[in-house]
């Protein structure tokens, strides 16, 4: 497992209470605010979750395509979200871990045993790819990389997979696991409590990974109702959504931190 | 009539075509694992499908009465006559799928694989996305007719370009879902389409070419080779022999594969024609093989595909049906184990063959169709072998173009 | 596939069709002299044209590979529901010329009209008229691929209202005359066409039904006929049997006697569909025998028109290829002798059919089709036969409604 | 021969002179103006032909397609026609000859017997139906009945049609043939003296009937042309073009008279 992920859980552990897990896009609205808005988010987040765009995701609502839009324009590409990751992290003094959330395209057009060797130069702690599948030599060839500099590989699980499919997919996933908690788009519903109780039990009768629940996650209750299943949540479309509405705004990034410090309140076992 | 049966050549191991020398990998499932569950249930409705002797016979029957699959092979004179005539060229046959219900190709997979959804997977909704609008009405027809409901994903660039098609969707029912996202055209369409199915996991999704997660790439070709296989029985009724070559536009690639794909194991030079836009060199284009593409993944399979860096390029042509950064997997496997050529024409090109077809064929090609038509024709030129027949793909009829193309007509006279 | 021979059922007799009981006349002549030597040579070059085995051979190899007459018979289930169930009303067979290149059964005779045209009368222009622009459409697409001039004659309402058909007629490369006179629809066109062979009698005129003068309306339901030749052959091999009945809408009535004519000596009671328009009892319609006709003369023949004192009266239809005062002169004899019987359709009652028939059937039917199809469903659920099989003559497709009919969708929803 | 037509060409004969025969569709613009036009008309012309409007015919030029519709529109039908003939035959003083143009469907739809006896009584002294087939049993028994009452039967030959065709024509003609002077419509092109000479060679192999000859005839130096090898001309597209123009002038009779008086100084031999 990877350290950052490990001291993180424990830490919670410790606390009684959940973990945090912010999602931006990289360079969303441009470089500079971005850096902002990954330090602003280790100071609450437990871990942070940094998208690199791709311009044809099949997974993300419009509130996210829209920030991928914007990171695009701003020049955005998979060399420069590790710089600005690696900035950040050597900014902040915590320990706080940094994912890479993408799709399989920019990590296999960047060759997948660089883009392992560059999380590990970057400071990058774990990778979550949407669209990898199993089976794919891709995916063999990642998580044996990634296995071996411990960047933890999160993979995802989904109300629609089956006991089969969980098991599988554990066997390769490492630090955490992510619980996608309906069937949709990231931000596009209400999070369904049901489907993630379902899953969790299916994947605490094969395993002892930390899960985090992400997709519909928005409010301090929605937190707080998760946090009683799952050991972390992720949120990402809530503050996409404040970064695209006040993209100019000086105040963005005090918007963000207010916003989080809210949603802690619902950690608590 | 009967439709000739279906042999499989060219099975994919596991979701994936293998180069045996390079070992490059095509194709494969790269989606969320969402819809993993989907697709193994369409993967095991089509093996059970293509299986079960009375469901074929009804759904040959319906392709047969309904899409009226049995088209014609048309000798054309004329074509041979601007090549440079018979004597020097050789012959030279259109398939006419631009007769089928609904003008073009794509019934035959549309309306098999909504069949399959409606008897064998059980869905009450259809999910697609379309460009030229030629699958999204012939997928709106089918379930119109299976009685399901339709969820069409249309590029909003598109949607303008060849409104008839998108308003004959309408008509059948469809809900149309206009896409303002990136290039405005089929790609990001398809990647709609694709999270609306993440939405809606009792649907199922059709997809309009030979792309997509497996086992879509196999499972269109398989259905659209019903016109490849009647077509060579016919080839060989009339010469006698195999066609010496055979001209198919490649945007995706289904009604090459359509076509091509029963002829795989025989001697016929397969040529595949691409959009080059504005020409290759500017940029502007919608050519995948030809314009510099490389392995990416995309949409849910690998294969060959136009990049930016690490995002999906722009493609730019007037075909709407063509305007697809990438192609379906096994075309590139086809392509890098040099079973198929590539070749390609401009935009410019494409609309002046439209109004030649038109004014010296007495047909309206879809705009898509011209593409091959103007490959063919310099390619059959520079042959120059009066032993040959010929056989081109007309895989469309063109009267959503005509809008356009009669204003180009009236600005060019 | 070979075409079913032609066999003379109903010859005319110098031009006449005469009711035994009344011997009343119909058909004729009735043209300024200027005209009379075109009509001869026109009868010479057609009754040499059938028996010429070289030219009808390779006529016929045209009509299958190029018009692609061979088209399907569909049996539609969702009719026999909408009618009752085929428990209750028996079987319903769509003859669906609609798949036609050009999309409606008029290129049969208008491709035939033009070959013979180009072969044997030598002529280097068409002069036609046109409704709905699928006889245009047609003619000009033969007129493209056999290399002759065109000109089209077609009324100033019914160039607004289908005017895909009349852009394409365009780019196929007539020449589009529109006529603003009268009611600026079919009739007058008609008129303009005859007009402009007066002056151009090297010209070649084809007419777009069974009517004009003697030898047209022999001619054309002669052409047309391979139609219900196929279907007739097509229809046994199905059933066993010939129809119980057929179904056909009728304008000037070629796509009736194209399916009629060679079941004229079988037991298949057969009726033809007229626009009822606003209703016949609002004097607003297109209804030529049920509108209250009397024999009339004008356009070169004698037959059944509707008229308002000597004047040929006002046609009002929602459908351009509906829009004529008379009927061709056989068919006003064949119902004379009542051999045929006719029913009609309201334009409401066409339109929703036309709604129906995309949503229910996957198909876009030519809106002149509607009419046939809604009488059809409205006599067969009053026969309530189970072991009739029915046979419906789709003659059209909708490309060109589309416009209007999707208009007329939004405002109804 | 019908007594009028004889006395017209015997009278022009002995004055070494050809005949004007003008055309004017009857009701054109309406009942009293067309009244006064035939009456003005019949004061300069050897001959009056009045159209009977029929609005769907296929020889006439847009000119006389025009004229039809004004007259359509203003009300006229078969029977008012005949009623206008006749009040204008009672109105002047000379012999001056009528006869209707028209097409069959007003005859056949009025009865051909009715139609005949109709012309008997109206005054009028011959027939010319446009679109009259020799063959048809309207035509022949149309014949038989105006040769019955001495009503003229004047039939159309034209440059297509051969010397049989012109035989079988001069059967049922009488008192004059109307010889069309180009493959066209009325008024459309410029008359064809070529067409004419030949078309008369053939007529006068077979027969003495007197020659009229129209379609093109506009100016003076048009009539003068035709006068040296036919025995009258028909001017119709000429005066329908000044009701047309003039529908609503006052002076429109005045100036029929003064273009009539013009033509008629070509029609020395
Ligand atoms: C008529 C026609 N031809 C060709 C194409 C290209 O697609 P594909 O290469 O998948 O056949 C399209 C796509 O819409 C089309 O409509
Ligand atoms: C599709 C279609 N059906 C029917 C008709 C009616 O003509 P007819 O009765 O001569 O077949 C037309 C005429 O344009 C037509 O286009």
């Amino acid at each position: 497992m990877n350290k950052n992920f490990q001291e993180m859980f424990a830490k919670a552990k410790q606390e009684k209470r959940g973990s945090l897990i912010g999602f931006a896009t990289g360079m969303d609205p441009n470089y500079k605010t971005s850096k902002k808005i990954l330090i602003e988010m280790s100071k609450h987040c437990g871990a942070v979750e940094v998208g690199i765009p791709f311009n044809t995701s099949t997974s993300d609502s419009s509130t996210i395509m829209d920030a991928n839009m914007r990171a695009i324009k701003a020049g955005a590409n998979t060399e420069k979200i590790f710089k600005l990751i690696k900035e950040v992290k050597s900014k902040i003094k915590n320990n706080v871990p940094f994912l890479i959330m993408t799709y399989m395209n920019p990590v296999y057009r960047y060759s997948i045993k660089k883009f392992a060797k560059k999380c590990k130069t970057s400071n990058v702690d774990g990778l979550i790819i949407v669209d990898s599948n199993n089976n794919s030599p891709e995916d063999k060839e990642l998580s044996k990389e990634l296995k071996k500099i411990n960047v933890a590989y999160v993979k995802l699980v989904a109300p629609t997979n089956n006991e089969a499919f969980i098991k599988e997919t554990l066997k390769k996933c490492s630090s955490w696991i992510y619980v996608v908690s309906y069937a949709g788009l990231t931000g596009s519903k209400q999070v369904n409590l049901g489907n993630v109780k379902k899953i969790s039990k299916l994947i605490r009768k094969n395993s002892k990974i930390p899960i985090g629940v992400g997709f519909g996650i928005r409010t301090k209750s929605d937190v707080s109702k998760v946090i009683k299943i799952a050991d972390a949540t992720i949120v990402g479309s809530g503050i996409v959504d404040i970064v695209g509405k006040n993209a100019k705004n000086h105040n963005l990034t005090k918007k963000i931190g207010s916003y989080l410090k809210n949603l802690k309140k619902g950690l608590n076992k | 009539m009967k439709i000739p049966p279906f042999k499989e050549i060219n099975p994919p191991k596991n979701g994936y075509w293998i180069n045996p020398k390079t070992k490059e990998t095509y194709g494969g499932q790269y989606i969320s694992p969402l819809l993993i569950p989907n697709l193994q249930k369409v993967e095991k409705c089509f093996e059970k499908a293509i299986k079960d002797k009375k469901f074929m016979r009804e759904l040959e029957e319906k392709l047969l009465t309904f899409i009226g699959v049995n088209t014609p092979l048309l000798r054309s004179k004329e074509l041979e006559e601007i090549a440079g005539g018979q004597k020097k060229v050789g012959k030279i046959y259109l398939k006419r799928t631009d007769l089928h219900h609904d003008s073009s190709h794509k019934p035959v997979n549309s309306f098999s694989s909504c069949y399959m959804a409606k008897h064998i997977f059980k869905a009450k909704k259809i999910i697609c996305e379309t460009g030229a609008s030629m699958h999204s009405r012939s997928v709106a027809a089918a379930c119109a007719m299976l009685e399901m409901d339709c969820e069409v994903h249309i590029g909003a660039v598109d949607a303008e370009k060849v409104s008839l098609n998108k308003d004959i969707s309408e008509l059948y029912g469809a809900k149309i879902v206009v896409v303002h996202e990136s290039t405005k055209s089929l790609l990001p369409a398809m990647a709609s389409a694709l999270r609306s199915w993440q939405s809606n996991p009792d649907a199922m999704y059709v997809v309009g070419s030979v792309a997509g997660p497996s086992p879509y790439p196999r499972m269109v070709r398989t259905w659209a080779s019903v016109i490849g296989r009647i077509a060579k029985q016919q080839f060989k009724q009339i010469t006698g022999k195999v066609p010496s070559t055979l001209f198919c536009v490649c945007g995706g690639g289904s009604n090459l594969m359509s076509m091509a794909y029963p002829l795989l194991k025989d001697k016929t030079e397969i040529f595949a024609v691409e959009s080059a836009g504005e020409g290759i060199p500017t940029g502007r284009h919608g050519a995948t093989i030809l314009g510099g593409s490389k392995m990416g993944i995309l949409l849910g399979f690998k294969s060959k595909v136009v990049m930016k860096s690490a995002q999906i390029a722009e493609s730019l042509t007037e075909a709407s049906g063509l305007d697809f950064a990438a192609v379906g997997p096994e075309v590139a496997y086809l392509h890098d184990i040099r079973r198929i050529k590539f070749r390609s024409t401009t935009d410019m090109e494409a609309k002046k063959t439209f109004l030649m077809c038109c004014e010296k064929l007495g047909i309206v090609p879809a705009i898509e169709a011209c593409y091959v038509i103007n490959a063919a024709l310099k390619e059959i030129k520079k042959r120059k072998n009066p032993r040959e027949n010929h056989l081109i793909h007309l895989c469309g009829s063109g009267e959503s173009n005509v809008n356009r193309m009669i204003k180009f007509k009236r600005e060019n006279e």
